[in-house]
């Protein structure tokens, strides 16, 4: 057997490539220069080259609808949207870094190293098309994750979040991979066409392979924080720095589902045998959507209620996954979902960039009252965590209604009302979370004096640039919509 | 009752069944002991039994694709067997121990 | 036919033993060598079933030099036989037994009632040269994986070393 | 462009309010601005046909066109009166608001304007997602309103105002939805237009309550009747009126409240009529019971500001009254009773702030003898009042009389309850007006000279528009009414079949 | 001068008035405010009077003057001009309206001289000149509510005009109210003959009416007349709601002439008439109207004999003789109620505008016990006052004699009439006599109680010519409806003008049946009555002033229910009013505070429950995440291979 390498296949995967190269750029650096930390902006810009060139490259090979390495990986409209999605969140994420007390120490290289290695193992996830390099991907992703985490100077929650994590990470990566192995011996091959193909007939007949589906589902949804895979979400995201927390809570999850919409493209829903597990994951996204905007209820960290309500979230995404699965009408559960994806991302990472602006010491947990006299010290920012928070709630006209929106038509279409309407109770919940912080910023009496230091103004522009999106997007989000329509068109 | 016939004649189920057990011991560990290095030994154990079953599903499949995936969990297994041991450095340099019990601050 | 089976009860009846003890006995380092047995245990279990690079890998690596990382962590830590090894709470400890049994239990019933798969021939056609075929594999469509997982060994390298740099880590400067 | 214009004008308004370089300028250019947004929707009096029930002066463009979404604005005799109260209004609040406001001027004017967009927008549009955009966009200012400017409970009543409303309206949501699947399904192509909604055929089975339209019904119900509000869903409303400042609650009860009914006329009705018609008698009910209900509960009010509220809630009672009357008097008199409410409630709510100003109390206990010390007040209050009670040639009168013929005429029981409300009307009014103007002086009016504590020519000024309008409408009513009577016509007369042509 | 233009004056000319002294309510001018007003009413009555010339020279048959300013309400078929009627009906009403009034607005100049807000006093006297003149030219029923309305807000207001006292502006507030829950009979009745005829024009009504009466489906008519009755009965102070009317004396007095006495409270009586046509067709709603006058007149004038307010004593006696009025709307006879009307307009005027000149005399003093002796002090108003007196109690040839005589003839012989209504009717006469008497006596007879700081003084020019033009008609006024059988009997046969003007309009009910030896023996005997009740109040009050103590005391408690006016307003206050308030309060606390809301805070609550479940669950421990991992692989397995 000849041993080819084809050059188009290192063509379609150098995105990863890129950011691997401009991420041991700085490290390198660092490393020559004695160990030194070097200005963090030089850094920076490093790793918005990478990012811009990876992105560019995304960009190129977007609709190529290749694979590459004989089939291993693939390159169609679902990966390169989540791609780029993937790149947005990670440079604003990595801005945030920079600009946050708890990551810009004088590791901040090796977080950017991270960091950029971290987005390629999301690439490499949202490529896959096979179960050993979604693996690979997730594991890759998943580690540096957690180094990260720990990496922060913040001592005592920072290492708690990171090891309970990295703890329930693995034992979530070996119920995965349990399961992979089940679609292994069940299949025989890891190819993922191959499983779904072979999927309706299997779940049909075969239990083992019903096991393995259902664990390397477990596996997504641990990842995606669906109950009650969720519980690790509240105290990691509130532990760590809360770039990274902004970075987990989007990047994670945009990659994670964007798999769980390959798998739920194998019309495995609509087989007979799995539809108690479709009644299962459907009672699952209830009580996410319930547990999410309930745990968010009575929180007084803000990193944690927003943790409680990225499960939220994620119960919604879930509402959309399975109408897109159920078959029928799945082109617009499956854009429901991409375009949640997009639209929770932009938001989530907002908000938390608000908090991180704000967060004076390593150690910051803000709590509601420290909102007080925002909307008086710093309109601005006040007004652009306004709109995310109402995005959140799903406030017309911004990009979170129409998320809102998208998804329940969904599951309106695909007859799954009940579903819509724990959705709609949860965001009446959700409401009174969300207007809490604007309640502090402008309503309570504001501490004399507290936000008097300058905001940094990287960050400071992206948050707002992120609001600014949020509104625009509202406003015209036909073509956000179109784009996510053909992003999915090919897989389903 | 008991078909002596099937025990003997080793199979695939054997191996998936021994798999499940060394994988419910792993399970076990992390979900039951408090010192956090067992835990990760736990997490070894699991991942230990996952490749057992896989290697036996790919006798079985008749293709590498198993023993691809077993030589890159344990790749993985030990990179994570690193950073789990880093993180446990950590902690034992802050409280001189390695229990679980040090991280519930964040709760609730 | 006797002689395998007899060879795979031993086997597993060791590994059973061995992994058991990996997570009843108090003392930490004793777990890491009954862990240490274990995977030498599944090293042959390995061979058994025709994996011999596999099996190779198990005992180099791990059984080498992963338990080889715990046990000089341990030593590190000169931990003492702990007092309470178990986490507390009778009925959750008896949830936890019994979820991790019954997850075994699903895939034993999974994979009895998995006729077409337990039925077949055990042992059909593996390429005679498993490791080339292995090789030839990792080079072609699991390069990218391979890549992958190179990056993935630098990442966790640069990042263990920035960990223990932290401060409060094993290597930090204040 | 008339109406986009209208719709967006406010927008940029605020935008100046905002950029204006000092803030003593925020309070006459807002008011200058609302003046001449005023003067822009009267244009609307020479570009309305008012001969016709078509819709008018539309604009379309896409907006999601996957889901048939659009950019769809029009006007029709319905939303005619509705918007211009709406810009009517907005001046006399920002000169009403004076010196009520004293902090975050500027904020409050923005959020002042932008509230008169998105009302304008839920007035105007004619795509059931963007009146959605539009119903819930107007949250938002008042929300704020409330809670930034509001009284001591503000924070727990503009929870209790944003959740309450958004509970409702996301059933609507999903209405909606289910809506523009269906007219996939019966066109051929989606549209979440309403005209299309109204040439849907809504599956309906009388005696099952879980039907397509029975459920859908209530939705959309839900949503409007929590807006009204209707009775059990009112009690946000007298928590947000005491705590709203003084033009937050002007515009809360004349414009937003009226959300609700227009929803009902525009959607509600003509979308549903075999389950309005058929659960014509529960709304009808509930219209009763607010109405009775509210105006008990005023009665025994110590708070000026909630009493006015419950009388909200019992006058919108004989708004939904008339709606679910389902013949041309009902209906004319509900129409003609949203904008009667909007004039005297509003005008209520700017003379219960006015005193407030003063004394800084709104304990009825605390006053009395107000009619000594504030003449002119008083007389403006006391005209305000025989608005509120329906004294006839005020405009008060021929919404309620039309209100009960039709509600005579569609149920003679319900009338009969109904007419309780003119009584207790009185009852709650004028025991107000005894125990605030007459008798000795009481303790809020402590110690100012007498009539010192009387309006001046700015608040008169205010007044003045509105005492015009009352006798206007009452004496005049056809001046009003000939604008929508096509469209008015058009809806009692088709409701089964009910159609909206474009002009043009 | 064409009609409308003359309709128009008139209606105009007060709301001017009202505007000029409404716009300078602060103005402390009485005379300036007082001409104006006066003026105003003045010109309206040169209206009347030549409305009245113009509808003469009409030929009987058509006597109709109409105007319609413009369309009001055009809603579907109903069509509400905002138009006007001059026919025999509304001229009497307006020349008794404009007459009476202008000569009140008179007195009023004299009487609130002293007041702090003349010009807001006379304000409102012009306000309800017009609302009044609405009311009874309206040509139709709605506009009829307008006016009907707008004097019950005239009168809420004049009777609140000293508002400070709270008792006053309760007094003020009850009229309003009480006059709201008739009002809301009104519409119902108005909304019944709507829809039954489809019109609430008079004309149209009157026209279509007898149609119906073919079919002889009556139903909806007397559900509409008793409804209507519920309006009248509150405006006219009728059983179960006159009680508004004795507290109404709050007012000033010229007030209490104005409205609580000649025009606003015979409303109710005008409007019957005025829909006589319709009433005729609903006997049963007839015979209720007849006896709730019959037992208003009897216990209004019950309670009369009990009173020692002046102006209550009129009150209650207002209340009496709108009784009769209704007992002869109720029997059929239209022109007798009318006729009783209008002399009682003149009388009545008198007699309040008396007291006011007394009560002025006497320094705001209203106690008749306080009293005594006064003729001497004020011969006019004196005078003036024995006019009144006799013609209330019936003694002819004075006007109440031929009104009251005519009421109580037709309650015997009508066909809707009875024996019963006629006792009644006498019974109350006699009780009238009583009443009267005994006020004439303690006021103006006998010795002098009048507090010595308290110097009685004959009033200014201005208010005595009212009383006197009053009592020149007290003594006149019933010429003009002299029954047949005297009319018969006396030089020229001087016919009754009255009825005759009125036949055209009203409708017919078929003639009495009763002889003209009936009609006298009946007359004589109820004046007879009169004149012994006449003598023996003033045997009790003047000549044995200690009887009337030992009777009462004698009746014991009878006595003092009747003092205390049958405890009709303390059961109203105490079964219905407090207990409503106390209701509202319950609804308020128990259903809104404590169950709607609490309903709401349940859902919070409910989550905030669920909530700290949440947090509970979210222990922080790694190992128990785990486990709800597994615990999740495992149910969901379970549930999926299960099934």
């Amino acid at each position: 057997m000849e041993i080819q390498f084809k050059l188009v296949d290192f063509l379609l995967v150098s995105p990863a490539v890129a950011l691997f190269i401009f991420s041991c750029i700085p490290l390198l650096i660092k490393v020559l220069r004695g160990n030194v930390e070097q200005n963090s902006f030089a850094t920076l810009i490093w790793g918005y080259m990478g990012i811009i060139i990876a992105a560019g490259l995304t960009v190129a090979t977007m609709g190529s609808n290749r694979t590459a390495f004989e089939g291993a990986l693939v390159f169609d409209g679902l990966s390169g949207f989540t791609g780029l999605v993937l790149l947005f969140v990670a440079a604003v994420s990595l801005t945030f870094a920079r600009d946050s007390e708890s990551t810009n120490d004088k590791q901040f290289t090796e977080n950017m190293f991270l960091m950029l290695n971290c987005v390629v193992g999301m690439l490499t996830m949202a490529w896959a098309n096979d179960l050993i390099v979604v693996f690979v991907g997730l594991e890759l992703f998943s580690l540096c994750l957690y180094m990260m985490i720990a990496l922060s100077l913040e001592q005592r929650t920072s290492k708690e979040a990171a090891f309970k994590y990295f703890i329930l990470g693995s034992f979530a990566s070996a119920l995965m991979l349990y399961g992979i192995s089940f679609i292994y011996g069940t299949v025989g091959s890891t190819y993922l066409p191959d499983m779904i193909s072979a999927a309706p007939n299997l779940l049909a007949t075969n239990r083992l392979f019903l096991f393995g589906f259902v664990l390397l589902l477990v596996g997504v949804c641990f990842k995606v924080a669906i109950f009650p895979f969720h519980a690790w979400a509240p105290d990691v995201y509130q532990g760590s720095p809360t770039p990274l927390t902004s970075f987990m809570a989007t990047a994670v999850k945009a990659v994670s589902l964007a798999f769980f919409l390959r798998l739920v493209a194998s019309q495995a829903f609509s087989v007979e045998r799995f539809w108690p597990f479709v009644d299962v994951l459907q009672w699952l996204a209830v009580l996410t959507i319930l547990v999410g905007n309930v745990g968010a209820f009575r929180q007084k960290s803000l990193k944690r209620m927003m943790a409680y309500s990225s499960i939220a979230h994620s119960g919604y995404v879930l509402i959309g996954l399975i109408a897109a699965g159920i078959g029928g009408a799945s082109m617009l559960g499956a854009g429901g979902v991409m375009f949640y994806i997009f639209s929770y991302s932009i938001m989530t990472i907002g908000a938390f960039g608000v908090l991180h602006l704000l967060e004076t010491r390593a150690d910051s947990d803000l709590t509601f009252e420290d909102l007080r006299g925002l909307g008086r010290d710093k309109p601005w920012l006040a007004l652009a965590m306004t709109i995310l928070l109402l995005s959140l709630t799903g406030i017309p006209p911004t990009l979170g209604f129409w998320g809102k929106f998208f998804i329940f038509s969904a599951a309106v279409k695909q007859g799954l009302v009940w579903l819509a309407i724990w959705g709609v109770v949860g965001s009446i919940i959700s409401v009174y979370y969300y207007l809490r912080p604007i309640v502090a910023m402008y309503m309570e009496e504001p501490t004399a004096g507290r936000y008097t230091f300058e905001l940094r103004p990287l960050s400071y522009f992206a948050v707002l640039f992120l609001a600014l999106l949020t509104m625009a997007f509202g406003l015209a989000s036909e073509p956000v919509y179109q784009a996510v329509l053909a992003s999915v068109s090919k897989v389903f | 009752m008991l078909d002596t016939e099937a025990l003997m004649r080793i199979g695939l189920g054997h191996y998936i069944a021994l798999s499940g057990i060394i994988f419910s011991f792993g399970m076990i560990a992390v979900m039951m002991r408090k010192n956090v290095i067992v835990m990760l030994m736990g997490v070894e154990l699991m991942l230990n039994a996952v490749n057992l079953s896989f290697v036996a599903f790919a006798k079985e499949a008749g293709n590498l694709n198993g023993h691809i995936m077993v030589f890159f969990v344990m790749t993985i297994a030990a990179a994570e067997a690193g950073v789990g041991l880093a993180l446990a450095v950590a902690i034992y340099k802050k409280f001189h121990e390695v229990n679980i019990r040090f991280f519930e601050q964040l709760k609730g | 036919m006797m002689m395998e089976a007899i060879a795979f009860y031993m086997l597993a009846g060791f590994l059973i033993f061995f992994s058991y003890k990996v997570i009843s006995v108090p003392n930490p380092l004793h777990s890491a060598l009954y862990l240490v047995l274990t995977m030498l245990g599944l090293a042959s279990a390995f061979f058994n079933l025709g994996a011999q690079f596999i099996a190779g890998v198990q005992v180099i690596v791990y059984a080498g030099a992963v338990m080889v990382l715990f046990v000089m962590v341990l030593m590190l830590f000169d931990l003492k036989t702990e007092i309470r090894s178990f986490s507390r709470g009778l009925i959750s400890g008896a949830l936890k037994v019994m979820s991790a049994a019954l997850i075994a239990g699903l895939a034993l019933g999974g994979a009895r009632s998995s006729v077409t798969v337990l039925d077949a021939p055990a042992g059909a056609a593996v390429p005679g040269d498993v490791t080339r075929q292995l090789g030839i594999l990792l080079y072609t469509k699991y390069l990218f994986a391979f890549e992958i997982l190179g990056i993935l060994l630098l990442a966790v390298a640069v990042g263990v070393v920035a960990v223990s740099r932290m401060k409060g880590g094993t290597h930090a400067r204040h | 462009m008339l109406l986009t214009t209208l719709i967006f004008l406010p927008v940029v308004f605020a935008l100046v309010v905002a950029a204006l370089p000092e803030e003593k300028w925020v309070r006459p250019v807002s008011f200058v601005l609302s003046l001449g947004h005023f003067a822009a929707t009267c244009l609307l009096f020479w570009r309305f046909n008012p001969a016709s029930s078509a819709l008018q002066l539309v604009e379309k463009h896409a907006w999601v066109p996957t889901f048939g979404v659009n950019y769809f604005v029009g006007i029709d005799g319905i939303s005619f009166w509705l918007v211009i109260l709406s810009a009517f209004l907005t001046p006399l609040a920002v000169l009403g608001s004076w010196t009520a406001i004293e902090k975050k001027v500027r904020a409050f004017h923005i959020c002042l304007f932008l509230l008169l967009s998105a009302t304008m927008g839920t007035f105007l549009a004619v795509d059931a997602i963007l009146f959605y955009a539009f119903f819930e966009a107007s949250l938002i200012p008042m929300y704020l309103m409330i809670g930034v400017w509001g009284g001591s409970r503000r924070l727990y009543a503009t929870m209790k105002f944003f959740i309450y409303t958004m509970a409702g309206s996301l059933f609507m949501l999903l209405a909606i939805i289910a809506l523009i699947f269906m007219t996939q399904e019966q066109m051929g192509q989606m549209s979440a237009s309403v005209l299309d909604f109204y040439n849907l055929d809504v599956p309906f089975v009388a005696g099952d309550f879980l039907n397509t339209q029975t459920l859908l019904f209530f939705a959309f119900s839900l949503a409007f009747a929590i807006k009204v509000p209707m009775f059990p869903v009112h009690t946000w409303l007298p928590d947000a009126h005491v705590e709203a400042p003084t033009p937050g609650s002007v515009i809360l009860a004349a414009v937003m409240l009226k959300m609700g009914t227009y929803g009902f006329m525009r959607f509600v009705l003509p979308i549903f009529p075999e389950a309005s018609e058929y659960f014509a008698w529960f709304f009808m009910l509930l219209g009763v019971v607010g109405i009775v209900y509210g105006a008990l509960v005023a009665m025994v009010q110590p708070d000026i500001k909630k009493l006015v509220a419950y009388s909200s809630v019992s006058h919108m009672g004989y708004v939904m009254l008339g709606l679910f009357a389902m013949n041309l008097y009902g209906t004319t008199g509900g129409y003609y009773q949203m904008l009667n409410h909007g004039i005297s409630t509003g005008a209520l709510f700017l003379l219960v702030g006015m005193i407030y100003e003063r004394t800084h109390t709104r304990q009825i206990s605390e006053y009395g003898g107000l009619a000594k010390a504030a003449p002119i007040y008083t007389i403006a209050f006391l005209i305000v009042t025989f608005s509120s009670i329906a004294v006839p040639l005020t405009n008060g009168f021929i919404g309620e009389f039309l209100i009960l013929l039709g509600t005579f005429e569609a149920n003679r029981w319900f009338a009969g309850v109904a007419v309780l409300g003119v009584i207790l009307g009185a009852v709650y009014m004028l025991w107000a007006v005894k125990r605030i103007f007459f008798g000795p002086r009481g303790k809020a009016l402590g110690h100012y000279e007498e009539e010192s504590l009387d309006i001046n020519g700015r608040e008169i000024a205010v007044l003045i528009p509105l005492v015009i309008l009352i006798f206007w409408m009452g004496l005049f009513p056809s001046d009003f009414l000939n604008w929508s009577k096509a469209s008015l016509d058009n809806l009692v007369q088709n409701r089964t079949h009910y159609e909206l042509k474009l002009e043009e | 001068m064409n009609h409308a233009l003359l309709i128009l004056t008139l209606l105009i000319a007060p709301l001017i008035g009202f505007l000029f002294n409404g716009l300078r309510f602060r103005s402390h001018n009485a005379y300036l405010a007082g001409a104006v007003a006066t003026g105003a009413s003045a010109i309206s009555f040169l209206c009347s009077v030549t409305l009245w010339t113009k509808l003469v020279s009409l030929p009987v048959e058509n006597r109709v003057l109409e105007t319609k300013f413009f369309e009001w309400i055009a809603v579907g078929t109903l069509k509400i001009p905002f138009g006007f009627v001059v026919d025999q009906i509304s001229i009497i009403m307006i020349l008794i309206i404009t007459g009476v009034g202008s000569l009140i607005h008179l007195f009023s100049i004299g009487y609130m001289s002293h007041d702090e807000r003349p010009s807001k006093f006379f304000a409102y006297l012009n306000l309800f000149l017009f609302n009044m003149l609405v009311l009874v030219l309206g040509d139709n029923m709605l506009m009829t509510f307008v006016g009907w309305e707008g004097v019950g807000l005239c009168s809420y207001l004049l009777i609140g005009f000293w508002f400070t006292d709270p008792a006053k502006a309760a007094a003020g507030m009850k009229a309003f109210v009480t006059n709201r829950i008739g009002d809301a009979g009104f519409l119902i009745g108005m909304f019944i003959l709507f829809f039954t005829f489809g019109t609430l024009d008079y004309s149209d009504l009157a026209a279509v009416v007898p149609k119906v009466a073919e079919l002889g489906w009556t139903g909806p008519v007397t559900m509409a007349c008793l409804f209507l009755f519920l309006g009248a009965a509150g405006k006219s102070a009728q059983i179960p709601l006159y009680v508004w009317l004795p507290d109404a004396m709050a007012g000033p007095t010229p007030v209490s002439a104005l409205i609580h006495a000649a025009t606003m409270v015979t409303a109710g009586v005008y409007l019957f008439v005025r829909l006589s046509a319709v009433l005729v067709l609903a006997p049963h709603a007839m015979e209720v109207i007849a006896w709730t006058g019959a037992l208003t007149a009897l216990m209004a004038a019950t309670i009369g004999i009990t009173q020692w307010d002046i102006k209550k004593i009129l009150a209650y006696s207002t209340v009496s003789q709108l009784g009769y009025m209704f007992m002869a709307v109720g029997v059929g006879a239209f022109p007798a109620a009318q006729f009783h009307l209008m002399t009682h307009a003149f009388f009545k005027a008198l007699m309040f505008l008396g007291s006011g000149s007394v009560i002025h005399a006497m320094h705001e003093e209203q106690d008749i016990r306080k009293m005594g002796g006064l003729k001497k002090y004020l011969p006019v108003t004196y005078i003036t006052f024995l006019m009144g007196w006799l013609a209330i109690i019936g003694i002819p040839p004075f006007a109440g004699f031929f009104s009251k005589d005519e009421i109580l003839w037709q309650a015997w012989s009508s066909p809707h009439g009875s024996k019963g209504l006629w006792a009644i009717g006498a019974i109350t006469a006699a009780c009238t006599a009583f009443y009267m008497t005994r006020l004439m006596a303690l006021t103006f007879w006998g010795k002098s109680r009048v507090s010595p700081d308290v110097h009685p003084h004959e009033s200014p020019p201005t208010m005595a010519i009212p009383l006197i033009v009053l009592g020149i008609l007290s003594v006149i006024g019933g010429w003009i409806g002299i029954p047949h059988v005297i009319g018969e009997v006396l030089p020229g046969h001087p016919p009754n003008i009255f009825a005759h003007w009125l036949e055209p309009v009203v409708a017919k009910v078929e003639a009495g049946h009763g002889s003209a030896v009936m009609e006298w023996s009946l007359m004589g005997f109820s004046v007879g009555l009169a004149g012994i009740f006449a003598w023996l109040a003033y045997d009790f009050y003047v000549r044995v002033p200690s009887r009337p103590k030992a009777v009462a005391a004698a009746l014991g408690p009878a006595y003092r229910l009747v003092e205390n006016k049958y405890f009709v307003d303390e059961f109203y206050f105490g079964k219905i009013i407090n207990p409503l308030v106390e209701a509202s309060k319950a609804i308020w606390l128990y259903i809104d505070v404590n169950f709607i809301d609490k309903a709401t805070y349940f859902a919070g609550d409910l989550v905030s429950g669920l909530a700290q479940l949440v947090k509970t669950i979210q222990n922080g421990k790694t190992q128990s995440y785990a486990l709800y991992m597994a615990l999740g692989v495992v149910i969901i397995m379970t549930v999926v291979l299960s099934s």
